[in-house]
């Protein structure tokens, strides 16, 4: 198969291109994603390529997610960008009142195969108008399908399934993600079904379940933990909905040790399902699960506050070291 | 001429035999929850769909059910969708204001105010690539024009010139509020302007002036000319659901729009022009035999199945 | 302390009057609620009491929810109403995006005390537009504070305490509820604290937590299974930001099993949240604990297909039976 | 004559001056994230807040550090805020984007596009209750005039007269993508008679011109006679963001606007006036001089305390 070195950002760009490519009833429109090719540059070189089948929007959220679920009924497969994950609220009813009903109202003679791009999260410098991870919203809809690709591998695949699904699909990305480091990324592979977990990092003494940006500090400190002899299963949930139970349960069960990392907030966050199907499924644990995630405030600008509230590698470590009974070293 | 005008009756009144069988199976148990009927409406339907073409999409409300019966799709199976039935047009699944019928080119009812607006751009949108020279329809109220999506809608399809009728049923109520109490501006069609749109308001309780309206701004939209914004004037002679007390209508004001309402209006044209009674009123008759007969056979179906509720949730 | 006989529609309308007379700022506005008195008749007579302080408004729910925060920020404490609950996702971004932030982003020199009451759920006929359970949306939010009446007197109290409340407060109530039996309702009475649970049954076998409309099911099933010798402890939780976690506590360590019963779907639920509460407190518990609610799907209209989803007395019993390792009686 | 046009000059200096030392900060460092400029802009809130009063609410959008300067703001809390201090005027909670002063009558920007429109509403409507006889005055771009809200909230504000301004600042641009190209109708001003209120296009880059029309608006608007729509065409002289490569603009046209930029304009024709080079000079001087020892006290302030992120959620 062919591999690239691509960022993050650029894996993107390639799934949308090998899309507009294979699928010609896909389209991919929203602010700024056409002539400009994004604010981000993740959709450059589609209006060039595909014309007019690529274009930009008003600023019309509404306008956007709806005639994306009008042209889903009638056979396209749009697949529309809303910039920040936090201005799909002046529009969510055409996600949730609107498209996650189309197959199921109609008994399955209509469908709305439409892809929502979007990015959340904090930056640094961002507002609190600017920096919500939004996952859990669209998690309690059922309809809807969810991922969030945290890899320019994920970022490529995840993209081309969703948009191959018959279903509407949010891929939700990470704009801190786009710029990073290049990796080989095999592209123009077979479409990948939907759904599944991915160990990044395999471990006995405590399973952590992530996903999103917050995998990469997760990771960072299951290695700082491995070196003080805490040895941490990574366990990246990348598809959200549908979520990979059984790998969970399977890894708290021989972990029996169990923490959720999200950069979300905690209370109603998606980790808080997660908990909830582990302690469901009886699964006996040693200590009671943990939930990391950004305390329950709003997101202020300033990096000393910020930084003081999105979990960190630092404080991912501190609590699992507390969950394992362990001390941090001096 | 009188034929085309009778055909206009016959669609009408099947609209209205249907709404008012509705009201009653509704009054008698079968049907249960809410329900907005469009009594007095029937001309705008009747008149815009005898234009369009199976290729085009429409878009509806909650008060929709004459626009379903309009764009063809049979009664039978609407009613037992009211009912409940297992063979109603989406199983059950919808409900009076969630009708879905695309094999007739019904695009579906929407409960949501203003929400059909931007889903029958993407319609028209999706004909600018598929080929298939399709016009997409947008119905919605009066009141329904103040809504976020609306405008959102309008700009889109215009800036586009997406092939769009947008159809505004100005019936003078949003639910129980006059619209002339929640605009400056009452004409509504003038806000075709702002979008650099034509805007026209018209007798929505005339089946002709509807369809010549619809022919001309389809043709418009076919040829690229982009979208209209009709500004159907109507009136309801019912309430905004079944069941409302009708507080808000002035003295007199029932009387006064009962002699203007589409169909006793045509019967009187029909009988000025020399049609003989017995012609016109067997239209009646027909229509309400054709209701009485779906109703029933729609009775006699299944209850939808509880083992099958969680079925097409997805792919 | 006066009492009346009231309905749960009539005890909000008594509320709102007093609100009014005894807070100057209380404006009441929404789509049809002045004039015609409302969709249900639950602000009927303010317009003609307090004139212009009660009005009607376009079908424009941003700049409902948009207005009353500017309003709010300058002094005032409107009282606004969205008709369905379904319908705040046409206008999130005023709830998310504005109300939660104004005190938080200004450090506490501005605020946003406004009110939202709305009501959701199902009831016969509703399409799947008009039946969803939407707090734990509101739940996910920093900066908001929400709460589920689920008595006539409850309607009444919850809705003074938001009013005089200096927050952003959603107050969701239930049409079935509406036109329920009268009750006996303490008005006048002095502004409660926000936050609380009630017990509204004690027992030993099984806590169930539970909210809104869903109260009246599990009292229903608690009292069918107190005749089986099952004793349930009924905790309802009205307010659920502030949430009484300490109450949830206590009686699980008590009885030693959990269920959480609301009509709202499952995953994502604020049962998940609960459940999480409970597990990361490491709470001892017998069998693993239970959540009760809608499966993960639309509403469908048809009675017959919504019995089959929205959990009834029925159900909940079988459930808790089932929980506590008892069969159905024969 | 001449005082007031070097009031406005001062006021559109002290502006520039601020937007290129925070450019600069940026470049250095001690400013970090989204940051939009309103470098050739400044006419609009230099003319609007000179007639504005305190008892007035004015909300901006996240291009609006030149309405809170021009509110009476003093610019080292901004410049703290910009840069995370404790000393900001958020206390470093708001950033760049959306600052607040309300005890300024600056109730804020705004990241949402559209969104401070309904809130300004608001602001409205409470004057009509506290006896305040508060106008309010809500700001946006073009491209913000596609944008739902906006349109309820004119809508809104026409339909029950509420004292609003409401002024679109349009530079031609919404981000990277000409507003031309999002409309069909491209003098937004016109939008107005849609809500039967009065819209004017009129000179952004002059500060008398929205003086004049500002002054003329809010007069209507204390008098009841409701909202009015000022469209005040300008150009950004800068991108959409710091950062922005700007290749959306055509060849020639960043020294086509550069002729027409507010402050050049000014200075030309207080120049032409006979107004001494070295008393037009001198405004400049100041503003900067103010600007840079503001910032350099805002860089001397410390680090928003981390112990306190969590504060002020609830009352
Ligand atoms: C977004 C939204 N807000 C409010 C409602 C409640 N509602 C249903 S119908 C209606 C009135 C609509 O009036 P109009 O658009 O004139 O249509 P009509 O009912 O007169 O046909 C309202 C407010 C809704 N369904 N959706
Ligand atoms: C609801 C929403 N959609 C999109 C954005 C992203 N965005 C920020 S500024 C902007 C362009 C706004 O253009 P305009 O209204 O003309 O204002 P200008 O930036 O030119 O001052 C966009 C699309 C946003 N902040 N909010
Ligand atoms: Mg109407
Ligand atoms: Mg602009």
């Amino acid at each position: 198969m062919p591999e690239r070195d691509l960022t993050y950002g650029e894996a993107v760009n390639a799934a949308l291109h090998r899309l507009m490519e294979e699928l010609p009833e896909t389209l991919v429109y929203g602010e700024d994603v056409a002539v400009p090719g994004g604010v981000f540059g993740v959709t450059r070189g589609l209006r060039k390529q595909h014309g007019d089948r690529a274009f930009d929007t008003p600023i019309s959220e509404s306008a956007i997610l709806g005639s994306a679920v009008g042209a889903a009924m009638m056979g396209r497969r749009p697949i529309v960008e809303i910039m920040w994950a936090d201005f799909s609220l002046v529009a969510l009813d055409q996600i949730v009142n609107q498209a996650a009903n189309v197959r199921y109202v109609s008994g399955g003679r209509l469908s709305a195969p439409l892809t929502i791009r979007t990015q959340q999260g904090n930056a640094p410098g961002a507002c609190a108008q600017h920096s919500q991870c939004l996952e859990a919203l669209f998690l309690h809809v059922p309809g809807l399908r969810v991922c969030m690709p945290s890899t320019p591998q994920d970022a490529y695949d995840l993209l081309v399934t969703a948009v191959h699904g018959d279903d509407p699909v949010l891929v939700i990305e990470n704009r801190t993600l786009y710029f990073g480091a290049k990796e080989q990324v095999q592209v123009g592979g077979p479409v990948r079904p939907m759904g599944g977990a991915r160990t990044r990092r395999a471990g006995s003494d405590v399973t952590v379940v992530t996903w999103g940006a917050m995998t990469h500090r997760v990771l960072e400190a299951a290695e700082v933990l491995a070196g003080e002899g805490i040895d941490a299963e990574v366990l990246e949930t990348p598809w959200l909905n549908p979520f990979d139970t059984g790998a969970v349960l399977e890894s708290a069960r021989r972990t029996r040790r169990l923490a959720v990392v999200h950069e979300a907030n905690v209370t109603g966050g998606f980790g808080a399902e997660v908990v909830a199907r582990v302690a469901g499924a009886g699964v006996p644990l040693l200590a009671p699960p943990v939930r990391i995630g950004t305390p329950d405030v709003r997101m202020p600008a300033a990096q000393t506050l910020a930084q003081a509230l999105v979990p960190g590698a630092d404080r991912v470590a501190d609590e699992l070291r507390a969950l394992t009974g362990r001390e941090a070293p001096r | 001429m009188s034929e085309r005008r009778l055909a206009d009756l016959l669609a009408m009144w099947r609209i209205r035999a249907f709404e008012e069988k509705v009201r009653d199976l509704r009054a008698e148990g079968p049907i249960v929850g809410s329900v907005h009927l469009c009594v007095g409406q029937e001309a705008i339907p009747a008149g815009a769909c005898d234009v369009l073409e199976p290729r085009d999409a429409l878009f509806a409300t909650y008060r929709g059910h004459g626009w379903a019966l309009a764009r063809g799709v049979p009664a039978e199976p609407l009613f037992a969708e009211l009912m409940g039935r297992a063979t109603g047009v989406n199983g059950g699944r919808g409900g009076s204001a969630y009708f879905t019928a695309a094999e007739h080119g019904f695009h579906g009812e929407n409960s949501i105010v203003g929400a059909g607006a931007p889903i029958a751009c993407g319609a028209a949108l999706a004909g600018r690539f598929d080929g298939s020279g399709r016009a997409a329809v947008s119905v919605f109220g009066d009141g329904a024009m103040n809504q976020g999506a609306v405008h959102e809608a309008m700009n889109f399809a215009a800036a586009f010139s997406l092939p769009v009728v947008f159809v505004c049923e100005n019936n003078r109520y949003s639910e129980l509020t006059p619209i002339a109490d929640m605009v400056r501006a009452p004409r509504l069609a003038d806000r075709a302007a702002a979008y650099g749109m034509p805007g026209h308001r018209i007798d929505g309780n005339d089946a002709e002036a509807v369809r010549f309206h619809m022919r001309d701004a389809l043709e418009v939209a076919r040829e690229g000319g982009g979208p209209t914004l009709l500004e159907c004037m109507t009136e309801r002679l019912v309430g905004h659901y079944i069941g409302d007390a009708e507080a808000y209508r002035q003295p007199g004001e029932l009387e006064r729009i009962r002699r203007r309402e589409p169909i006793a209006r045509l019967r009187e044209g029909l009988l000025a022009d020399g049609v003989p009674a017995a012609d016109v009123d067997a239209v009646e008759h027909r229509a309400r035999a054709e209701m009485e007969s779906a109703a029933a056979a729609a009775l006699d179906a299944p209850f939808a199945d509880p083992a099958t509720a969680r079925e097409h949730l997805y792919a």
